[in-house]
């Protein structure tokens, strides 16, 4: 008797099986995660076909561009602005090698570190910064891809700084605490990558299928390492702003995070 | 740190101009993502493969640097087999075919898509990790400046470059230090532990960048990092790399 | 108490920074490990803390292979300082940063207080509790990572070159401090150092490195024994011992030994004087 | 050469760093600074370099206010060497950092290359043009960033103890390295040290800071000459001084003079046996 011809189909019953294939898609990414070291939030070389790769390309060249831009600008005023940028490149480099252990996967993960250079450089220098620890991680670790450098640029870097930068922002002037908005400025940028990531990978591998339900699965196949791995992030982030206040609150207002009279608090 | 310079420094493509290096890469780099079949990137992995270890790279290097793109393939594979075509090739019911809480069907043609994307990725994946260990790190940003990168790009590069062991040692000791004095028992202590970890490498940061503007203020600084002047390619090498590139191209039109 | 049997360590990059180490401290113990740049003496150090993966070979503390200890178990017996102080000084203020691995093992508030202030009273920082720890003076902050450890009550202290850094008097100070807390707390003490002059006024016994393998080991007077090839492993004899010896070989006066530290070099000195007026 | 005329500075955060220093440095000497941590020494070196904003008083190099000199003047003259190498070095590999100098003073590709290798010969570092900077040991580092300077041609070298963390092997090469340089090539040589021992055997003058002050200055033999308020200033006789001070101070031993080194201390001692047997 063929089950799936019968009139008392048992998954009408159980409402698991509505979603089964969304299911299915979390339990063999939760094995897989368990036997390799996940980074997912880059785009690997090969992924997106060359017209995808062009698209993001293109749209990641002005904002890398603006940022050089802007960093001229500053580089004007303060010699020590490129050294700073350089030296902050490779804190997110070191930053986003950083195991992290995420309890639900079973396994490691990396953060992404944009939030923080978000926050005390700005988003413009920031996608600059993420543009170049991004080509290095391409070539010497297989973390994302030459081809796919631009699509990363804009996942990691454009909305990863901007979405950091903007909840930032929106909640200080709210009048939330340092160290609360700074946590929700890891968390939402940390999700906004991941979010744009699926969008990219999901157009990139689509094929003829429409586009929005392989988006879902693909975001869903994600959902065990990057929903704890947000808190993690919004954690560190929290972690970096509190310490910096405590310890050098000049910084923060040199770079103007924070008032001269909040530091004087 | 899997850095190119970091393994067998005499192999076969160490004297070849990084410059034909990359511009090799890049072109069958382009060839394989706009191949339509899998038997070109298959070729192109298979190669890039078999160099990696002529030049007689640790094959647990190769490896690891595999591992992540290796996932996100058999991830896309997966979800192409089981989720998009339309010729259903078997069904699996789960846990049993009597009580099937989960039903999957694998497509034959989901499964051709998804083997294309993956042997695009490992094509990809291959002749971009052969090109990593096969030129040292300075070379590849030499190349870059005479591809006409822009020079602050260029020069962040550098910087991040020179200072990611600095702060990579710093990490580790700053890490064990808290694990010393027992930081990380336990999560919610983990996570306090690792926030004072990232604000510490980031105080760092700042503090390097003031002692590493003085000293190149004061070695004459003043704005722009001045630029090694690269050698003329040679015909030899450009001509070599142009015949691997067409022998590419010809097998890539078959 | 520390018991090292044929350890060996690679880098990751190939670098083959311990070859075939053995060494046994016992308890109670002041040990020093001397050696050129480069020669092992952090890895070594870090290897004995189980800071290090892949490590071939035993290390033994009090008979249990440290293999197969958790990290907590290890880190509540050995202490072990960094030889740069900002990397291991992570809290806004003295006080929080002591009471950082007290707190982390459980104790009450009190208790916690009393431990930090009683560890800054031994490193002499007292009444700096609430400074801020970056404006504290190289020499401060060196003495403020040795309390962070003191606090939690270790039986044994892994120092990778305490001195560097001080002047002369905070290099004497931090030495004397050592040799306080090593014969009167009862504390082992293993230090990596290049201060070749201190060493044999304070060190029970000295274990020489070269190139990841320990070449000799013993008492100061037994390691300083053979000038000869001091300058082969890139170090040379405290300047007391070099002015004896030199007396003694090139200007023929008649030294039983040569001393090492300022006290036994007088009475030799003397002695020979002496001597001397004799054979007149 | 160098004259600092009732210089002072206090940091941003309100720190007196310095307080009314003076001080002559004439074209070709071998200068030292010592000094307890937190005196000032690196303090005086960047302001003697005009890296500080703000500095009261007047420093004059080769009779010209460095207020009134342009940044590219100053660094024509002068170089300073930090005190961590990694502060230093900030290109990916050796030839690329030495050559950042000549480069930015506008030499032509051959010239800066000749400067460069020129530059690694002098410090012994000849072949490992290529290596990066990071695969470099911590003793090749300090003397890269020597060569970065050597590079540019400076008269004057300022170097913020250029010898810390080094063996003492190394230590020894290097203040040989910078002897070489002053002797041979005429460069005027200034250093901050904690090195007591090493001083008087190399170095022509020395100046004794204490809370940004400057509480004593001249020969070694002049600075060393009044070994009771050493401590004050947390710094110590060397070694051999403190011997012959004992010998002659506690022992009644008849020495002239006390000498700071192994040489004259042979030979003072040698001379005191001598008379001794005259007595009898
Ligand atoms: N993280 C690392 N990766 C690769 N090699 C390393 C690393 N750390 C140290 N080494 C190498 O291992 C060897 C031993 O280094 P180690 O730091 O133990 O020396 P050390 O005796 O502490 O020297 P120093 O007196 O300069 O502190 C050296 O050759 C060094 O270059
Ligand atoms: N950036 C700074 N901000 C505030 N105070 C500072 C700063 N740098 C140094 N100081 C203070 O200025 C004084 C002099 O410091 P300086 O670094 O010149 O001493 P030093 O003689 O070089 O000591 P060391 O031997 O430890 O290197 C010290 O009290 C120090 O705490
Ligand atoms: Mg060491
Ligand atoms: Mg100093």
């Amino acid at each position: 008797m063929k089950i799936q011809n019968s009139k008392f189909k048992i998954q009408n019953f159980l409402p698991v099986t509505r979603y089964s294939s969304l299911v299915t898609v979390l339990l063999v990414t939760c094995y897989l995660s368990l036997v390799t070291d996940a980074a997912a939030m880059h785009i690997s070389e090969g992924i997106l076909p060359m017209n995808w790769a062009a698209v993001w390309f293109a749209v990641a060249v002005p904002f890398v561009w603006y940022g050089m831009k802007r960093l001229g600008e500053l580089s004007k005023i303060d010699l020590s602005f490129k050294p700073l940028a350089g030296l902050m490149a490779a804190i997110v480099f070191v930053i986003s090698l950083m195991p992290i252990p995420v309890p639900t996967a079973g396994t490691c993960s990396h953060p992404g570190g944009t939030a923080i250079p978000a926050i005390l450089l700005g988003p413009s220098i920031t996608v600059l910064i993420t543009g170049v620890a991004l080509l290095v991680q391409a070539l010497f670790f297989a973390h994302g891809g030459l081809s796919t450098w631009g699509a990363d640029v804009v996942s990691m870097g454009v909305t990863g700084a901007f979405a950091g930068i903007a909840v930032f922002k929106v909640l200080r002037k709210m009048r939330a605490g340092l160290a609360l908005s700074a946590f929700f400025a890891g968390l939402v940028s940390d999700w906004a990558i991941y979010f744009t990531t699926s969008v990219e990978l999901a157009s990139g591998i689509m094929g003829d299928e429409p586009f929005l339900p392989l988006f879902t699965k693909i975001l869903i196949a994600f959902v065990p390492t990057q929903l704890p791995l947000g808190i993690v992030e919004g954690a560190m982030t929290a972690g970096m702003v509190k310490l910096i206040f405590k310890r050098r609150s000049d910084l923060l207002v040199k770079f103007g995070v924070i008032k001269a009279e909040e530091a004087a608090l | 740190m899997n850095f190119s310079e970091h393994f067998n420094k005499g192999h076969i493509l160490a004297k070849v101009d990084a410059r034909v290096k990359l511009l090799v890469a890049l072109a069958l780099l382009l060839m394989v993502l706009s191949y339509k079949g899998i038997f070109f990137p298959l070729l192109m992995s298979a190669g890039a493969l078999m160099l990696c270890i002529k030049m007689r790279i640790p094959l647990k290097a190769i490896l690891a640097r595999m591992a992540q793109p290796l996932f996100l393939a058999l991830v896309i594979l997966l979800l192409k087999l089981f989720f998009s075509g339309k010729d259903t090739m078997f069904v699996i019911k789960l846990p049993t075919s009597h009580f099937p809480l989960l039903t999957l069907a694998g497509h034959s043609d989901g499964l051709l898509e998804g083997i294309r994307i993956t042997s695009r990725i490992l094509g990809g994946v291959s002749i971009v990790m052969a090109l990593g260990f096969a030129t040292p790190f300075i070379e590849f940003v030499a190349a870059l400046s005479w591809l006409r990168v822009p020079r602050p790009f260029i020069e962040i590069m550098m910087l991040a470059y020179r200072y990611l062991f600095v702060f990579l040692e710093d990490a580790s000791t700053i890490y064990s230090a808290q694990k010393n004095r027992l930081g990380y028992a336990g999560i919610r202590k983990g996570l306090n532990s690792f926030g004072v970890l990232t604000g510490s490498l980031v105080l760092r940061g700042f503090e390097q960048s003031q002692k590493t503007a003085d000293a190149m203020i004061q070695r004459g600084y003043t704005g722009d990092m001045p630029q090694l002047k690269s050698q003329p390619l040679s015909v030899a090498e450009l001509a070599a790399a142009v015949i691997v590139v067409l022998a590419g191209g010809a097998v890539w039109m078959i | 108490m520390y018991s090292v049997k044929n350890v060996s360590y690679r880098y990751p990059d190939g670098t083959r920074a311990l070859d075939g180490i053995n060494l046994e401290v016992r308890q109670g113990a002041f040990v020093g490990l001397l050696g050129a740049n480069g020669s092992g003496k952090t890895t070594l150090l870090r290897a004995m803390d189980k800071l290090l993966k892949g490590v071939e070979g035993q290390i033994r503390l009090s008979g249990v292979d440290i293999s197969a200890m958790s990290p907590k178990e290890i880190y509540k017996k050995v202490g072990l300082v960094f030889q740069n102080p900002d990397d291991q000084l992570f809290a806004p203020t003295l006080f929080e940063d002591v009471a950082f691995g007290p707190m982390n093992m459980g104790f009450n508030a009190k208790e916690v207080e009393r431990r930090v202030l009683n560890a800054l009273k031994e490193v002499e920082l007292s009444g700096l509790e609430k400074k801020s720890v970056h404006n504290l003076s190289f020499g401060q902050r060196k003495r403020a990572c040795i309390a962070g450890l003191l606090a939690m009550g270790h039986e044994t202290l892994l120092l990778d070159e305490p001195t560097a850094g001080l002047d002369p008097m905070g290099e004497y100070r931090m030495m004397k401090l050592l040799w306080k807390l090593n014969k009167e707390n009862g504390v082992t003490v293993i230090m990596a150092t290049h201060s070749v002059d201190l060493v044999p006024v304070f060190l029970d016994s000295l274990y020489i490195l070269s190139k990841g393998r320990i070449t000799r080991g013993g008492t100061p007077e037994e390691v300083f024994d053979a000038p000869e090839d001091m300058a082969n492993i890139k170090l040379r004899l405290p300047h007391i011992a070099e002015l004896l010896y030199k007396l003694k070989h090139e200007d023929k006066m008649n030294f039983d030994r040569i001393p090492l530290t300022i006290g036994e070099a007088r009475r030799e000195i003397l002695k020979a004087i002496q001597n001397e007026k004799f054979k007149n």
